[in-house]
């Protein structure tokens, strides 16, 4: 097995990729699934195998159950919000919204779920930063929260920048405060969520020295704010997207999205050549 | 021991189980063993750059998959470069889907792809002939003998036509492959469809329509690969719905002599391998000494009346 | 209050919603309100008595129907004597199914139904035209302008085409309909298909083939009705898979004016009228004040990608 | 609402019938369904309106539950096996065989139950017959000892020739037994089921003058002895056929069987024509 893909590992060419890079195919034993508040799930599972091999960014492909109402046909992608090897245990953050979350949110403790992963190109942290920034809003949180433990561990900071609706709809603080990083929340409910304040947040931020790197998920508007900051001040910068899927392994070309190669548009697979991606690279969607 | 081997044409195969064209690439080596497969199919290729369709290019209906990727293609040079040496690493033998826009641009193609590695070529013919205002080659019985005589006399490889389930008159497009000389069919590619949001009002494709594929297909193009095998002495490649080996056997009971597994592996990637291994469960079961024998084996009488008797 | 009205050219229907030929009869005026229905359509009647398939005669296939029915019909005669009257019982207008071996046969029974009580003429050209070596009329635009034409000079009750799914050119078929003198298009019959059980290796109807019906076929026949209403002027009338309301939005955006609920009746007796007060629901919830207006409201731009971006 | 529809009743033609014979469509509650032997099941449901109705050789179109491997599209034919008019109380005495049958087996109490009926003709007394002969075998038992109840209330007295395979298959000995009637149980496994010494049994009720009718329900075998003996002997009898059914309402004409009527053979619908039908016309199956 080769190490699991990241941003900076997966430059060579598939002719040189070996079969075999560590993803499963397993059927996880679910340990509880509860609301986190009124959107949002937490699906914990244990998956030994999938624990150990996953990497911030990086995504699993999960088969959704047949509920009464409900028959997903394909898998959805979710996020690893937690990956840990000691324990076993892999957790995803979910927003109820559509049939597959639903049946997603009918699972209970002691019932089985089929996970296809780690897949895609996860996160990957250069060796010279010391200090980066994340930026994320709703289930792009849910990537972001392990990244920035992925940070911690390598003795990077970080500042959280979370964007909600309110109050209420803040997730994850607790993981980043875990780490010991600084908490930025901006709200849609006092105006601070609104991209100039959010602009003068990352630009303070910069000032002090804590912004070796942009990463962002979740929100369109705040990506191309942090692309274009990242653009001006010469910071590079890690977007992890979404699209729709079928595959999951870069066979169906479903997922694709264009990005600005070179001054030319190209058209890559979220699954397979992402979901993260270069910010500078990304367009808007 | 159940022997698993089919012969396609001259072409010999471990098992009668591969990929759909477009269901399959490198990325699912990380998860299934290739050397397992009979055999291993392209996503179809183009000579030249193409980019595919607009986005949402999948949407999900009950019990199936619509698409309108499209055929987006890095192009020949970058399949020569790079395609082709993954898929030398493994054993099972490489057929390589190709379309183009018009019968000679077809044959330049296959001409070009007469090289060590690749073991056939299937010719994607449902794809949209520029020359016929659009319409597929595998539409009609005279354009498929176009592009099937001018392949056949461009390469000496082993020919697969792949037939579109979208014409009226499948007979007669199979029996004018075989007379051009193709050496197998695959029936069948998607049914073109459609479906639309009724809270957006909008179409789920970006495309408008696009192929159906999986098991709401199955029944159709059971009933295609029926007739095809009947009227056609050269192999049938069945392929529209298959995610389990009952629905491969059905297929073989039908008339064809391998199958190919396009939209459940991406539901379940292990798809192509739990249909050999359970085709070989179901030989064994029944006293099935060859897969091969499956073929064709339906008995047409028909379920008699008495087969749904209540009887203790 | 939503309009419900709509009409069939010269027809005008209380509601869009009636049954689809071959799956209604008077049995279900024991649980259905019939005078709550936009129109009646009868089973398919043959001047000639006729005995239909072989057993069995439908066969479930995942989220779908397999039926090798035939058209069993006691003649003309009975009909006039048993059948009419009963409908004349009930207030919606009844549209009679017609089916004959020949062009000139069609005509001649269309003819002998220019009666009281009967509102329109459905013509099944789906059926085979023993003229044309067992081929459907509706498989080609000649023989449909053919029959077509034969039943508008026989006829001067409104005139239904009903067309096959199994052509490859529906939109020819359809303008060929129309520029016959039809009034109105039923977009579409069964796509013909067939299953096999793999335990008893026979086919799992009498008739070894049969036609599709139920969800299975939706995508498919949404994409007729689309490619059909926006080739043709006279109304067209979806039927295939609807079994809920926003089944019936989905073929009113694709451009129906009015649907046919089939398969889905057998599962669910009130299908038809639970169609009804869904559309009436839809509408009101949508602000659409005539259900009318949804003929054709597809947005053709597509879904866009910013549709599918996760925000809270 | 006219009166439910029996054999008798049904010889008029269809202009003649009105509209609204006491055909419900309902969601019945599930009060038990327990197993009854290795092969049967009972299934009791509460539905007051269907339970007032139904007539004995009637049947119900039931929606049989999706589960976790199976997914029946169609409904599935079930004799009336009881219809209590005072408790409003609906059973069904079935074999689990299937897609449908397995679905109906997952119901437990307090689940719901989409069932279409009473449907089809039921058995009809003619005002003379003294004495009746019923024989059945397996589920065919189920759409008799209705039957049974329906003759004894009219002071018609019952002799149930039960077969089985075995003692442990015999069903429904308490229900015949509750109304006094005569039985005489034959089973495979001692052979004497077999047609030889059924006939012989037949013939000696019909001695005792025990004969005035015959009904049978549920072996080919069986049914065609009884029109045998019928025919010599020159008593009436009715049959209970089964067939595939699609629609249950006479609209789509796959549950056809040929009878022999007057010298030809005629195609009639189970569902609407039947399910019970003259003896002497019925056809092997
Ligand atoms: C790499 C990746 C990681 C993700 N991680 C998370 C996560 O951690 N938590 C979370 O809540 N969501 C996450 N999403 C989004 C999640 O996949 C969708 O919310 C989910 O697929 C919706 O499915 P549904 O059937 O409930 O909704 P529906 O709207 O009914 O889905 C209809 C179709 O659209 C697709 N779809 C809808 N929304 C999205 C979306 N935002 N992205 C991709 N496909 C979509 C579905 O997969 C399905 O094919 C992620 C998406 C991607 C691509
Ligand atoms: C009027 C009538 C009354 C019946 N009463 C009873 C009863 O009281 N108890 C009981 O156990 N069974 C009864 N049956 C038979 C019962 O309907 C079948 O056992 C049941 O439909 C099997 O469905 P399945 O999906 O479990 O089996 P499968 O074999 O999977 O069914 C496949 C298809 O065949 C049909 N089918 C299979 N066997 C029969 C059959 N014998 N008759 C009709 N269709 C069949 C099914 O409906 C289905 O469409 C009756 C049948 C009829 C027609
Ligand atoms: C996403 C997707 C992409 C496809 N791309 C191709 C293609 O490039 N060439 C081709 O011949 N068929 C293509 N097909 C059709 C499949 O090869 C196959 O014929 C069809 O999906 C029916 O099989 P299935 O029901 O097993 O999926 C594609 C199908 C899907 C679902
Ligand atoms: C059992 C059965 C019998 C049918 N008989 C006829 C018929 O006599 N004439 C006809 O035009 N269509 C007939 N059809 C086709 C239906 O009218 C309809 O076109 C088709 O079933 C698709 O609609 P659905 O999916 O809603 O069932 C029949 C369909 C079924 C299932
Ligand atoms: S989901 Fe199939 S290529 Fe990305
Ligand atoms: S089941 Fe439809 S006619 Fe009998």
């Amino acid at each position: 097995m080769t190490a699991a893909r990241t941003m900076a590992a997966n430059t060579a060419g598939n002719a040189l990729r070996l079969p075999g890079s560590g993803v499963d195919d397993v059927r996880a034993l679910v340990l509880s699934n509860e609301r986190v508040n009124d959107s949002y799930n937490l699906l914990v599972v244990e998956a030994p195998g999938p624990a150990r091999n996953a990497v911030a960014g990086q995504f699993f492909h999960l088969q959704c159950p047949t509920t009464g109402e409900d028959a997903p046909y394909l898998r959805r992608p979710m996020s690893t919000y937690r990956a840990d090897p000691q324990s076993g245990v892999v957790e995803f953050l979910y927003k109820v919204s559509g049939a597959g979350t639903r049946g997603l949110a009918s699972l209970v403790a002691g019932d089985y779920l089929s996970m296809l992963g780690p897949l895609g190109v996860g996160f990957a942290l250069e060796p010279d930063w010391r200090h980066i920034v994340v930026l994320g809003r709703g289930v792009g949180l849910a990537t972001l929260a392990p990244l920035a433990e992925m940070a911690a561990a390598r003795n990077i900071g970080v500042t959280a920048v979370i964007s909600a609706r309110d109050q209420d709809q803040v997730l994850s603080v607790p993981r980043f405060a875990a780490i010991g990083a600084r908490i930025e929340i901006v709200l849609d409910s006092d105006g601070s969520s609104s991209v100039d304040h959010v602009e003068r947040l990352l630009r303070r931020i910069h000032t002090e020295g804590h912004a070796d790197a942009f990463f962002t998920c979740g929100s369109n508007r705040l990506m191309l704010l942090m692309q274009r900051l990242g653009d001006e001040l010469g910071i590079a910068g890690q977007v992890a997207m979404e699209q729709q899927m079928a595959c999951g392994l870069g066979m169906c070309h479903c997922c694709v999205r264009d990005f600005r190669v070179g001054g030319e548009t190209v058209s890559r697979r979220v699954c397979w050549d992402g979901p993260v991606f270069p910010l500078a690279e990304a367009t808007s969607w | 021991m159940v022997d698993m081997g089919v012969k396609i044409g001259g072409l010999a195969l471990a098992n009668p189980v591969m990929p759909a064209s477009g269901t399959f690439a490198e990325g699912l080596a990380d998860v299934v063993d290739f050397n397992r497969l009979g055999a291993m199919v392209t996503k179809t290729i183009t000579a030249e750059l193409r980019s595919g369709n607009r986005v949402p290019r999948v949407a999900e209906i009950s019990n199936g998959l619509l698409n309108s990727i499209g055929i987006p293609s890095k192009g020949l040079d970058y399949f020569l470069s790079e395609t082709l040496p993954f898929y030398r690493q493994f054993a099972s033998p490489l057929v390589v889907s190709i379309s183009a826009p018009t019968a000679d641009a077809f044959a330049v193609l296959a001409g070009r792809l007469q090289l060590p590695g690749i073991a056939a070529i299937e010719a994607n013919i449902s794809c949209p002939n520029i020359e016929e205002d659009g319409h597929a080659f595998a539409m009609s019985a005279a354009s498929t003998s176009q592009v099937m005589r001018k392949l056949r006399a461009a390469s000496s490889l082993p020919l697969w036509a792949k037939l579109t389930p979208n014409t009226g008159d499948v007979v007669a497009v199979a029996r004018a492959a075989e007379d051009a000389g193709a050496d197998a069919l695959v029936v069948a590619n998607t049914i073109l469809a459609m479906s639309i949001d009724t809270e957006t009002r909008r179409p789920t494709l970006g495309n408008i329509m696009g192929g159906l594929s999986g098991p709401a297909v199955k029944p159709i193009i059971v009933r295609m690969t029926y007739q095809c095998a009947r009227a056609v002495a050269i192999p049938v490649i069945g392929c529209g719905g298959i995610a389990d080996a009952n629905d491969a056997v059905e297929f073989m009971l039908a008339g064809a002599a391998a199958v190919q597994v396009g939209t459940a592996t991406f539901v379940e990637p292990h798809a192509m391998t739990q249909v050999i291994d359970g085709l070989a469960a179901y030989c064994a079961r029944k006293g099935v000494g060859r897969v091969a024998d499956l073929t064709g084996a339906v008995s047409d009488a028909g379920l008699r009346l008495g087969d749904t008797e209540v009887l203790p």
